[in-house]
């Protein structure tokens, strides 16, 4: 294992002290619990947004608390969801009495942590809705199981409902625009390398030379297949049509996509993947009005990338084009 | 009668084992997961571990309940909240005793699985601890209603737990991060299902002495 | 070799294919020779600033052009300085008449393009100064050599100039200020990986698992000493020893500062990095008033990451602060 | 007499030999630069090569230019400037020709190194192409004036353009990227003195015809 760390039972809290000492303007960093939350927290009478989930991901969330986004983000250990009682003291520090939403990606442990926050923060009269993100085309959807990852699109409900709060509207609006937000959201990633934990210490999976992981999860887990590498234009057709046919996306669609790099992936290869996908888009009639290239929701060092496309419409694009002043994410201002 | 002590030994032996099992756990995660049920584990009965001393003057519904706790706040992912309601729902059902009859035994399992499955919405056959639980618990009733001692109604739970964890085996994943492999979750053995399984088999390994 | 491309050869242009595609309200993209231009360049009246240097450092120098920074970027091969017909026909594209500078990276392929350009556009009656980077510390500067390596600080000098050019000061004012960043600008850079040039298909150099190096250039040059690898604080040690001895940088100094990412260390790593950095600093009595944390000035995939220092007073921290808008950098605006 | 024709063949020997020597070339830049002298002039000669068919029937003087632009603008990194300029000042040098005496020939390779050490300022001992170029040249110019044929006095600045490369082995370089190296460039063959020296070669190879 080769990273530039310390003891890897600290990674998470020296990051968060790193983030401590580099943005004191935008965040304040507690860390016992290990929570972020934005410098003017709470900011009575906005609703307030809280995500987390496992580290490794960065800039996700940690990166995105600020004006116009997060009020807090709760960091678990690396690819382990955060623990109750920081997702319940991040919730009570951002309260500022018009309610919560915590936003939550869709796997079991971070549902449940969540959920547990939940009926803490509620047993002491804070509101609290949550959106749960469940993007990720490489899985099956079925009602008897988890159902789909949570991944690309958090980011994307992150901006745009965290310009909805900001904009002052109520808790069950937010919590709509969130879960519209999601529900137009289509995500696939895929490999080239695996990550690996720091206290794990060895690369997650095994994987050959020649070959690449397509749709894998942010967690380096397996995904729909293994096959041997492709060239750039025909991998993005394969992410591409497993994405477009499962909404599906239409003709005359407008949308924002995101090209993400899963950490390890120079943002030369990125550009490459995003002309493919502005080519595909261009044919089939579907208008992309913004778009985000370079890492934004990653899985620590792996080489990969995944791609995000989510509908849109004049409502979403306004909130998406509002100010923000993050870490990881900042325009118009 | 499993006294105070008993309790104590046993979480103490199976923080030891989970120590042990660490890499093996994270192995069987790795396969189907994100590669730290183990870690997470040994984290979290480490932090049992150092906390215990705190309670041990306490009852056992206290004692479990402060483990369920230690265990909810630290040790995070599915593992966190599924442990430590278990153990919470284990304090709640024995309450301020110092001393547990066999039949509290039971009850102290049963109301555990019941909060595993009420927090985790899993079902027998879905792949995950429920199904390492599900048999051990029914075994372990049985037993202890036909009149078998302790020990020996724990060693048939443990058996019973054991075989529901290797049976996890081909089954594919309904719920908990497997469950986003679909078909490639088969042939795999469920971590969590094996930690459940070595909770039993710590109890069983402990609570050896005659009168138990 | 593992990467997202399509044809090796063709790499740099689909990235700028990409380009074109992602920022048309930033950027105009010219293919034949390759060049990136700011939108509405020229923009009359204001001098033009215009860097370029080999390909595989995204963002530099591409993600830099807009408004606030560069009117132009000049993209060579992976690694290999551009042409002179490139720069001239950019400099030529951005001559707005107040004079054009040239912002060159110490290495002699790049020297000696920029200057055969520069002489070019002289030929034609453009204005033409130049400021070249040579801020690497790894490498021993003397008189008889080809002196230090230009890394880091060239964003800091593309940023700064740039907020210069775009108040309106003359050339003479923005070449002395661009040469001003470079002369208080030092870095230096570590690897734990090779990174593979497309074309070559194979890692620039062999590295033991156990194994980093210090000194690092950007092209995956071998740097000051091969060793094992240590704790992340003992390598920022290092580095910000030989940072902070050399310029030499004492107590009471202004700083800007940069973790940089060389492409394949995630934001975790970085942030860790910063925290000690941040400590040290403190330590010295040096303040650190802007940092930059994240991939700046990369490497292709290498995993590794360098470390620079500005030393800033009222008038860079001005400029630094300007509004600037590009692919890469925005903030104000 | 050196013909347009020789001329002409000697750039179509020497773009297949870099083609050939394409990964010997790199590899030499991999240890002390950035792994792409191979890469960088095989682009440039396959581009004089596409080019060349438009001045095939211009004099020599006017084909030289030629490739000495399309390398400027295809080549890149130091090569480019250097290789392009020395293209350059050789067909400046000998102006509208259409055959060259040894003497021009001469006069050609003297102003081609003339060029590259105006354009890089190393001199020789520096550990770059110059230290081939300076004793080939120096060579070729001995042995002309001596009175020898063009052949055998090629084949003197060959060896010593050969001589002068391996020469580069043991010197620390002082221009070009190697030098940042330091001391860490010794040990090492120049990739530039090699494909200088390998122009030269392929000079004498082709140009070996009895009253060349
Ligand atoms: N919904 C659920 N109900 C019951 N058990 C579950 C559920 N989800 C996951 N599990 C159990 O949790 C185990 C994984 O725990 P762990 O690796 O610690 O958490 P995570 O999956 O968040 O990394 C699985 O092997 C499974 O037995
Ligand atoms: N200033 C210089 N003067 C003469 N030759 C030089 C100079 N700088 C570099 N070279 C030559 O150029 C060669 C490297 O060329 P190349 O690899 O194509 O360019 P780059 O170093 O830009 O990648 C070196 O081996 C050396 O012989
Ligand atoms: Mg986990
Ligand atoms: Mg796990
Ligand atoms: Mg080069
Ligand atoms: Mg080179």
């Amino acid at each position: 294992m080769k990273k530039l760390i310390n003891k890897p039972e600290n990674v998470v809290k020296e990051e968060l002290e790193g983030i401590a000492l580099a943005h004191p303007d935008l965040v304040k960093v507690h860390i016992s619990p290990h929570y972020i939350v934005r410098a003017d927290a709470p900011v009575k009478g906005k609703v307030a947004l809280v995500s987390g989930g496992g580290s490794g991901h960065e800039p996700l969330h940690g990166g995105y608390v600020g004006v116009g986004m997060l009020d807090a983000a709760c960091p678990g250990e690396v690819f382990t969801s955060p623990t109750p009682d920081q997702i319940y003291e991040a919730t009570k520090a951002v309260s500022g009495g018009a309610g919560v939403l915590h936003i939550v990606k869709n796997y079991s442990g971070d549902v449940m942590n969540f959920e547990m926050a939940a009926e803490m923060a509620q047993g002491e009269g804070i509101e609290v809705a949550t959106v749960i993100t469940n993007d990720d085309v490489a899985v099956e959807d079925s009602l008897y199981t988890q159902g789909r990852r949570g991944v690309g699109v958090t980011v994307f409900v992150e901006k745009i409902a965290g310009a909805a709060a900001e904009a002052g509207l109520p808790l069950a609006k937010v919590a709509e625009i969130a879960k519209r937000v999601n529900e137009n959201g289509r995500s696939m990633g895929m490999a080239l390398t695996s990550c690996t934990v720091p206290v794990a210490g060895k690369p997650t999976f095994d994987i050959g030379d020649d070959e690449m992981e397509i749709g894998i999860g942010i967690h380096g887990e397996p995904g729909r297949t293994r096959m041997k590498i492709k060239p750039a234009d025909e991998i993005v057709d394969m992410m591409a049509e497993a994405i477009l046919g499962d909404l599906p996306f239409k003709s005359g669609d407008r949308v924002i996509a995101m090209v993400n790099g899963m950490g390890g992936t120079p943002l030369i290869e990125l550009y490459i993947v995003y002309r493919r996908l502005a080519q595909i888009c261009e044919a089939k009639g579907i208008k992309i009005e913004r778009n985000l290239i370079g890492n934004y929701i990653t899985s620590l060092e792996m080489a990969g990338a995944s791609i995000t496309l989510m509908r849109a419409d004049d409502e979403l694009l306004k909130f998406w084009d509002a100010p923000v002043k993050t870490p990881a994410l900042r325009w118009g201002m | 009668m499993v006294t105070k002590a008993d309790v104590l030994n046993w979480l103490k032996h199976y923080a030891q084992v989970v120590d042990e099992q660490k890499e093996y756990l994270t192995q069987l995660d790795a396969a189907i997961g994100d590669a730290d049920h183990g870690i997470n584990m040994q984290r979290g009965f480490g932090a049992v571990m150092s906390q215990l001393p705190a309670v041990e003057d306490k009852d056992i519904g206290t004692i479990l309940k402060k483990v369920g706790m230690v265990l909810v706040s630290t040790v995070g992912g599915a593992g966190g909240p599924l442990y430590g309601t278990l153990f919470m729902r284990m304090g709640m059902a024995v309450g301020n005793k110092d001393a547990l009859s066999p039949e509290d035994v039971v009850k102290m399992f049963t109301a555990a699985l019941e909060g595993v499955k009420q927090r985790g919405k899993a079902e027998p056959g879905d792949k995950t601890m429920v199904d390492a639980l599900t048999p051990a618990v029914e075994a372990l009733r049985q037993a202890v209603e036909a009149g078998e001692d302790l020990h020996t109604a724990l060693e048939k739970a443990t058996a019973a737990a054991e075989a529901g964890m290797k049976a996890t085996i081909p089954l594919v994943a309904r719920k908990g991060r497997a469950s986003y492999l679909g078909e490639r979750s088969a042939g795999h053995q469920d971590p969590g299902a094996t930690s459940s399984y070595l909770l039993f088999k710590s109890a069983t390994d402990v609570w050896n002495h005659a009168d138990a």
